[in-house]
């Protein structure tokens, strides 16, 4: 039987390397799989608590999870397309128009 | 031979290694420079928490996992990756500044801090005990989203929609002529 | 003729109102006339008020009230008593001859019906003071008088020199008039005080009522009498230029020169005596306050007269000569001698009167010019003015039976008898007496007599003024010769008029003793009458003939004559010490307290503390995407933590 | 139609300015004749409207006249409530005096916009006669708020070189002062509908007992919000940017009605509401007044520009009214009242004469005159007789209000105040006098000076009127004195207990001393018939009525009578 406080250490752990990744690293592809990993611990939560407590309505929460981590690859994507066509680079610290 | 593969806690044990599996995956995906090594330990990241998850009882999510995170999202990362054949990221070693390293420490201090708070409590509810034949099964989460969650469902596939026309919109080589430099 | 004493005032003030507006659209001539005809008709009626007063004693004519607040309650009201019909007489019998003379004298001048305009306004302002009978209407008249003299000391304004004279003469005359504001609060509020709030009241009856109420009650160390008749002296010594502000009036002879016969020699400068012996009640409880002026008055006797004996301007001379009697006048008030006072001044308006109406005709024969060194030997083609100006001068020196033999006699006489006086106050008058006869006999001697000094063409130009200007300078002799009637001491077998006629208004009068014998007061006679002759003996043996002699002698103490001759230098001192410092501390003011202090650090300051504060974190918006990620997690770390160590979800 | 006139006359007073504004604005703005000489009416109907009032009103009464009080915000107890009494009387009378002089003093002097200029001044005057008439503390506040604006619009559209600067500041200065004000309202409407019926009413709030800590925190409040405004001592440096940037009118209206908000406000307001509070900072306001009167007579010794000394000149005279009105005294009060009066009259007709200058020259530097009088003569003597007011020649204006404050001051038992401010009359013909000598007398050196010519017409018709008021003052005070003397000796003997019994206009239907207009409850929100009506009494005690047609017998006496 796997103790539920196990599952939830995980998934903060994940969620951790994670935020590290995206504060990290400099390059916007290895900001986006570092967000997918933060998405993937939230639903490894999710499935730890519906176990513990038979809820299976997480289940269909994870699936909408899924299927926003795939929209916001998408999107994602086409603005690193968009950048690297205009600026050439992918560099996050290229991109500071918004700079105050 | 070892309890540890003793039948009745073998999925404890197989817990415990998919956990590790996937802690060094991950580790491992934020420090590699090259990017396809990334996905790759990204989608080892992935199939480990699928196992958690078929571990869990959540076989339909297990299976959405395989079948639409690692099959599809991350094939769409390693295209865009040789899309544009990104060389190593860049000579020097990912620069943590301190601000940051410091920023993550506090995180990870906040997340176990919150995790412990409420461990004790929330756990306090005793475990239900599962029938596994109508948990986590596409049956029983088939149901759940077509009748409780439908609206959400639906809404989903205008999120997508969304998500579709704006990929297609930004990534235009059309468009791109509005670039200022 | 009782109830036309409002017609006094009003008459000149028709007059004034008539040459300004109405007047400007008749020829000259018109104004002119209109305006001799208002101070003649104001000079009759006032004669014939005065003939009632003789008779039946004061009038008082109620003409509503001015000021009706609370305890304070002010009327418009006239008053003639025995005192106010003296200077009633005086101002409007020498300011219409002064009228009549001025026709002659501004008779080419642009500002002909501005002149007139202002001469009526001045006669009215005086009149309105002389019958006021309460203080507050007294000061309108007083400041009203000083504003006339502002106006005609500055009549030639196009000349700077004169317009800041006039400026001079207003503002100096403001100083006192704050000090006689705060005289008069303090007599009306220590009567509220007394009395509780109904009991104000700034009528001469009334303050006479409560003299002894001023005696009493003590404010700051000092009785309230002593302290209120200080400070209405300060009032009167800028009125009448005694010592610490008589500045103004040597630079008031800016002004034409019938205005300095009228204003700065007969009428103005006397009113801080009239005001004086108007609150004689005030003085004779308040014997301090009676010393000081009796000293004041004697020193600044003294101390004009050294400097009018250096004098070259033959109109300055007159001015330190003015301040000088106007000195024996406050001597004898300040020792208690009050009708003495004012006869004096009766008779030094005749004589000081003349004396400037003929240094005037001088002036407008020589055509302008001032410079009693550049004159002489004017008797051959101004003889009329050269006996008139002989007679004043002698007048004024004290010769024998002449009106100021009479006055200066009796001032000296009691300064020595009274026991408010001493033996110093009369070295003092003394010493006065024989400069007084000095300077003036070296002034007619370098004008008249001797050999011309004048340049050719001003010689050229030389007539005797015309009639309607010679005809005032003969009245005012016979007055300045006859005048001394009007005070004949016993000795001569005569009941001294004046002293008699201002009896009612002297309320406790002191007491000086008469001359107990004939002989004594015939002894006396000859002693005044001694140093007179030997100072008019000196001058005219020295000046017409000895000039070089005189210079040597005035080479010989070079620094005493410069030190007399510019005037002790007061000028220089008072704008040393008070007009320079005066603007650098407003400047200070304006420029560090307004500029630097409160706007450039409280205004400036804060603004400039904002905009600073403003900069300071737009330094926190960096483009880097990462830089605001990491803003996003501390906050949330910040407001997870706050709120789980608050409670947590419990 | 009289009747209404005579039962809305303040209503009428403030409103009639702004329809004027609306017609002048539906006038094309090239017509200029039309403009000004349209606007010009209007101001002179509205002071001879004003002049109805001085006329009706009722000199033995210290109560608030032609009173008009209507429900406006019922739940928190607003209330539209407008009322004149002796202080106010002669304010709102001087506001209409000077708002058609100044109108004809713009005929040539403003070229761009002029049509804006004329509406600003129309606003102006409406919001002013609305703040002095106000009875409410919201009514007065939207009104005191209200005036800024036209007068920020005046002094930073048509202002000089450093306008927007000026401009800004005076606004800011002002704004300061009243948020506070506003702060210490709130306290006290709080307080107030703790133990009454709620009710912003300033009649209402006349009667509560605050205790004295409370009382010195508001009156602080108070204080700081009018004396910016008055202004005093360390806050006038708002006044001369604003003087010498404003146009003529601008700055006319400014010096001579907006600065007496000040003064009136701690009359109004400040003094009565906190006795105790008064009484503890009168010494420290009159310190402050006595400092405001030598610094500002001896700043303006040494100004440069013509504007910013008569601006400075004002402080030094509004420091004469504090003193006046922190005296205590009836002599006090009523002398700065005088002060208030004369000053706007004497200070707006200098500026206006300045203008005349400004309009011919286009310099306000002193050193650019010099012998003016050879060239202007009539202007030489208004302007001089203008000076002699200013600076209080006994028979001018200007003497009667400084003497009655001097007496005032005198009265206090620290006499050194008086003192003071007696050198004050002497600074005061220091700088004026050197004014006058630099710009009038001397040659007329400057060759663009010798071509100036003299006033016209229309420039004198400007100012005789204000030197026939200045006389009238300076001769027969007893006219203003006696109008203002039942108010004033009211504020000042009852000043602890503080009440002021608010008489509705006396409608000539016949009906009994106006009751009708007291029953009656007008009120903007329309009540539901039947409905118990309630009346705020004086005290802002309910009273309750029975419903139906106004009561008789009890119900009424006791709301008259009880004041």
């Amino acid at each position: 039987m796997i103790p539920l406080e196990h599952v939830i250490l995980l998934s903060a752990v994940l969620f951790g390397i994670g935020t590290v990744g995206v504060l990290i690293r400099r390059n916007l592809i290895a900001i986006f799989m570092s967000i997918e990993l933060m998405l993937n611990a939230g639903n490894l939560a999710f499935v730890g608590f519906a176990r513990q407590y038979a809820g299976d309505g997480a289940h269909a929460v994870v699936l909408f999870i899924v299927v926003l981590a795939a929209v916001e690859a998408a999107v994602g994507f086409a603005i690193v397309v968009a950048m690297f066509r205009n600026r050439g680079t992918v560099n996050a610290d290229e991109v500071n128009l918004m700079k105050g | 031979m070892p309890d540890a593969l003793h039948p009745d806690n073998l999925p404890a044990t197989a817990f415990y290694l998919l956990a590790v599996v996937a802690i060094v995956a991950s580790i491992l995906v934020v420090t590699r420079r090259n990017p396809v090594a990334q996905a790759m330990n990204l989608i080892l990241t992935l199939l480990s928490l699928a196992g958690i998850f078929a571990l869990l009882q959540a076989h339909f999510v297990a299976a959405i996992q395989i079948l639409v995170y690692a099959g599809a999202i991350l094939v769409v990362f390693i295209f865009v990756i040789m899309l544009l054949n990104l060389s190593d990221e860049e000579i020097g070693p990912p620069r943590p500044s301190i601000a940051k390293g410091l920023a993550v420490l506090l995180v990870a201090a906040m997340i176990w801090g919150a995790a412990v708070r409420c461990a004790d409590d929330v756990l306090a509810i005793p475990a239900a005990t599962l029938d596994p034949g109508s948990y986590g099964t596409l049956a029983s989460v088939g149901l759940l989203i077509y009748r409780d969650y439908l609206l959400a469902f639906e809404l989903t596939s205008l999120f997508i929609l969304i998500g579709i026309v704006g990929a297609v919109l930004l990534a235009s080589r059309k468009v791109s002529g509005g670039g200022d430099k | 003729m009782a109830d036309s004493l409002h017609w006094i005032p009003l008459l000149p003030l028709l007059g004034a109102l008539f040459c300004a507006t109405v007047g400007r659209l008749l020829p000259k001539i018109c104004s002119g006339v209109v305006a001799v005809l208002a101070v003649g008709f104001a000079a009759a009626v006032a004669f014939g008020s005065a003939w009632h007063v003789h008779e039946h004693g004061a009038i008082v004519s109620r003409m509503g009230d001015w000021i009706a607040v609370g305890p304070l309650k002010i009327g418009i009201d006239l008053a003639m008593d025995p005192l106010s019909a003296v200077m009633c007489a005086v101002v409007t019998g020498v300011g219409f001859l002064i009228h009549v003379y001025s026709l002659g004298y501004m008779a080419h001048d642009a500002g002909y019906r501005r002149y007139f305009a202002f001469l009526n306004l001045f006669t009215f302002n005086m009149l309105v003071l002389v019958l006021a009978k309460n203080l507050p209407l007294l000061f309108v008249g007083w400041e009203g008088v000083g504003l006339c003299s502002y106006l005609l000391i500055g009549f030639w304004f196009e000349d700077p020199a004169k317009a800041s004279a006039g400026k001079k003469a207003f503002i100096v005359n403001r100083i006192g008039d704050a000090a006689f504001v705060m005289g008069m609060l303090l007599l009306f509020w220590t009567q509220v005080q007394a009395t509780g709030v109904t009991g104000g009241s700034l009528d001469f009856s009334d303050l006479q009522e409560k003299r002894s109420l001023f005696e009493t009650t003590s404010w700051g160390g000092w009785t309230v009498g002593t302290v209120a008749a200080l400070l209405l002296f300060v009032g009167a010594c800028g009125k009448s230029a005694q010592l610490p502000l008589y500045v103004w009036l040597p630079d008031a002879m800016a002004g034409p020169t019938p205005v300095s016969a009228l204003i700065h020699a007969a009428t103005m400068v006397t009113a801080g005596v009239y005001m004086i012996v108007r609150m004689n009640f005030l003085y004779t409880g308040a014997p301090a306050a009676m010393a000081v002026v009796a000293w004041v008055g004697a020193s600044t006797a003294l101390f004009a007269a050294l400097i009018a004996i250096t004098q070259t301007d033959i109109k300055k001379v007159l001015a330190y000569s003015t301040i000088s009697q106007l000195g024996y006048m406050f001597l004898a008030v300040g020792v208690g001698a009050f009708s003495s006072g004012i006869f004096h001044l009766t008779t030094h308006a005749f004589f000081k009167g003349l004396l400037f109406l003929g240094a005037g005709s001088v002036i407008h024969a020589m055509s302008g010019e001032q410079d009693i060194r550049k004159m002489g030997g004017l008797y051959r083609m101004l003889p009329y003015t050269c006996c008139t100006f002989f007679v004043g001068a002698a007048a004024i020196a004290g010769f024998p039976l002449l009106s100021g033999f009479f006055s200066k006699d009796e001032i000296l006489w009691a300064a020595w008898q009274s026991p408010r006086g001493g033996p110093a106050l009369l070295v003092l008058g003394g010493l006065t007496a024989a400069l007084t006869a000095f300077y003036m006999f070296r002034c007619a001697a370098l004008a008249f007599l001797g050999a011309s000094r004048a340049s050719e063409e001003v010689r050229h130009h030389l007539h005797e003024s015309p009639p309607s200007m010679v005809l005032p300078l003969l009245l005012l002799a016979v007055l300045s010769v006859v005048g001394g009637a009007l005070g004949l001491p016993h000795a001569l077998g005569a009941t001294n008029f004046m002293g008699h006629f201002l009896e009612p208004v002297i309320v406790s009068p002191v007491e000086i003793p008469h001359p107990h014998t004939a002989l004594a007061e015939l002894g006396w006679m000859g002693a005044a009458s001694a140093v007179a002759l030997a100072g008019m003996g000196f001058a005219l043996w020295l000046y017409p003939r000895k000039l070089a002699l005189a210079e040597s002698w005035a080479g010989s103490w070079r620094r005493l004559h410069a030190l007399s001759s510019n005037k002790f230098y007061v000028d220089e001192l008072y704008l040393l010490f008070v007009v320079l410092p005066l603007r650098a501390f407003s400047f200070v003011c304006w420029k560090i307290g307004d500029g630097l202090m409160i706007d450039g650090a409280g205004v400036h300051g804060i603004a400039g503390a904002v905009k600073g504060g403003g900069n300071a974190t737009t330094s926190l918006q960096t483009g880097n995407v990462q830089h605001s990620a990491i803003l996003l997690w501390a906050g949330g770390a910040v407001v997870l933590g706050a709120f789980l160590w608050l409670g947590g979800f419990a | 139609m009289l009747e209404f006139v005579d039962a809305h006359i303040l209503t009428i007073l403030i409103l009639f300015p702004v329809v004027g504004a609306i017609l002048v604005a539906l006038v094309s703005s090239e017509d200029r004749d039309l403009l000004l000489k349209g606007t010009l009416g209007l101001t002179l109907a509205e002071f001879l409207i004003s002049l109805h009032c001085v006329y009706r009103f009722d000199e033995g009464t210290a109560a608030v006249q032609f009173g008009e009080r209507y429900r406006w915000i019922p739940e928190w107890g607003v209330t539209y409530c407008v009322g004149i009494d002796g202080i106010s009387l002669w304010l709102v009378l001087l506001t209409t005096f000077l708002t058609p002089l100044v109108i004809l003093s713009a005929w040539h002097a403003v070229e761009k916009r002029l049509k804006a200029y004329l509406l600003c001044f129309l606003l102006l005057e409406s919001t002013m006669i609305g703040a002095l008439v106000a009875l409410d503390f919201v009514l007065f506040y939207l009104f005191w708020e209200a005036m800024l604006l036209p007068m920020f619009l005046l002094i930073g559209v048509w202002g000089g070189q450093r306008r927007i600067y000026a401009a800004v500041k005076f606004m800011l200065f002002t704004m300061v002062g009243s948020v506070l004000m506003l702060v210490a309202v709130l306290w006290l409407y709080f307080e107030h509908a703790k133990v009454h019926a709620p009710s912003t009413n300033l009649l209402d709030l006349y009667g509560m007992s605050i205790p004295f800590q409370a009382q010195c925190w508001l009156f602080g409040a108070f204080a700081l919000a009018f004396a910016i405004k008055v202004p005093m001592f360390p806050l006038h440096t708002w006044l001369p940017d604003a003087h010498v940037e404003a146009p003529t009118g601008g700055s006319v209206i400014l010096a001579a009605v907006l600065l007496k908000m000040g003064t009136y406000g701690f009359m109004r307001f400040a003094i009565p509401l906190f006795p105790e509070a008064a009484e503890y900072f009168a010494p420290a306001l009159c310190a402050l007044a006595v400092i405001g009167i030598v610094y500002g007579a001896l700043v303006s010794f040494v100004q440069p520009d013509l504007k910013k000394m008569v601006a400075y000149s004002s402080v030094s005279h509004l420091g004469y009214v504090m003193l006046g009105l922190f005296a205590f005294g009836l002599c006090g009060a009523q002398g700065g009242l005088m002060q208030m009066l004369s000053h706007g009259l004497t200070t707006g007709a200098l500026f206006l004469c300045v203008g005349m200058l400004y309009e011919r020259r286009h310099t306000r530097l002193i050193e650019d005159y010099g012998g003016i009088a050879t060239v202007m003569p009539h202007f030489a003597i208004l302007f001089v007789i203008i000076t002699l007011g200013s600076i209080g020649l006994p028979g001018l204006s200007g003497f009667v209000a400084e003497f009655l404050v001097l007496v005032g001051a005198f009265g206090m038992e620290d006499r050194r105040f008086a003192i003071i401010a007696g050198t004050g009359v002497i600074l005061g013909a220091m700088y004026m006098l050197s004014m006058v000598q630099r710009v009038l007398y001397g040659p007329t050196a400057n060759p663009k000076n010798q071509v100036l010519k003299d006033l016209s017409g229309r420039e004198i018709a400007v100012l005789a009127p204000i030197l026939v008021f200045i006389l009238w003052m300076g001769i027969q005070p007893g006219t203003f004195l006696d109008r203002s003397a039942a108010s004033i000796d009211h504020w000042v003997t009852e000043r602890s207990d503080y009440r002021l019994e608010f008489r509705p206009v006396r409608t000539a239907r016949g009906e009994a001393d106006g009751e009708a207009a007291a029953g009656a409850e007008f009120c903007f929100t329309p009540l539901p018939l039947g409905e118990n009506r309630v009346r705020v009494g004086e005290e802002g005690r309910q009273v309750a009525l029975p419903p139906g047609p106004s009561p008789d017998g009890e119900g009424r006496r006791a709301g008259h009578d009880a004041h």
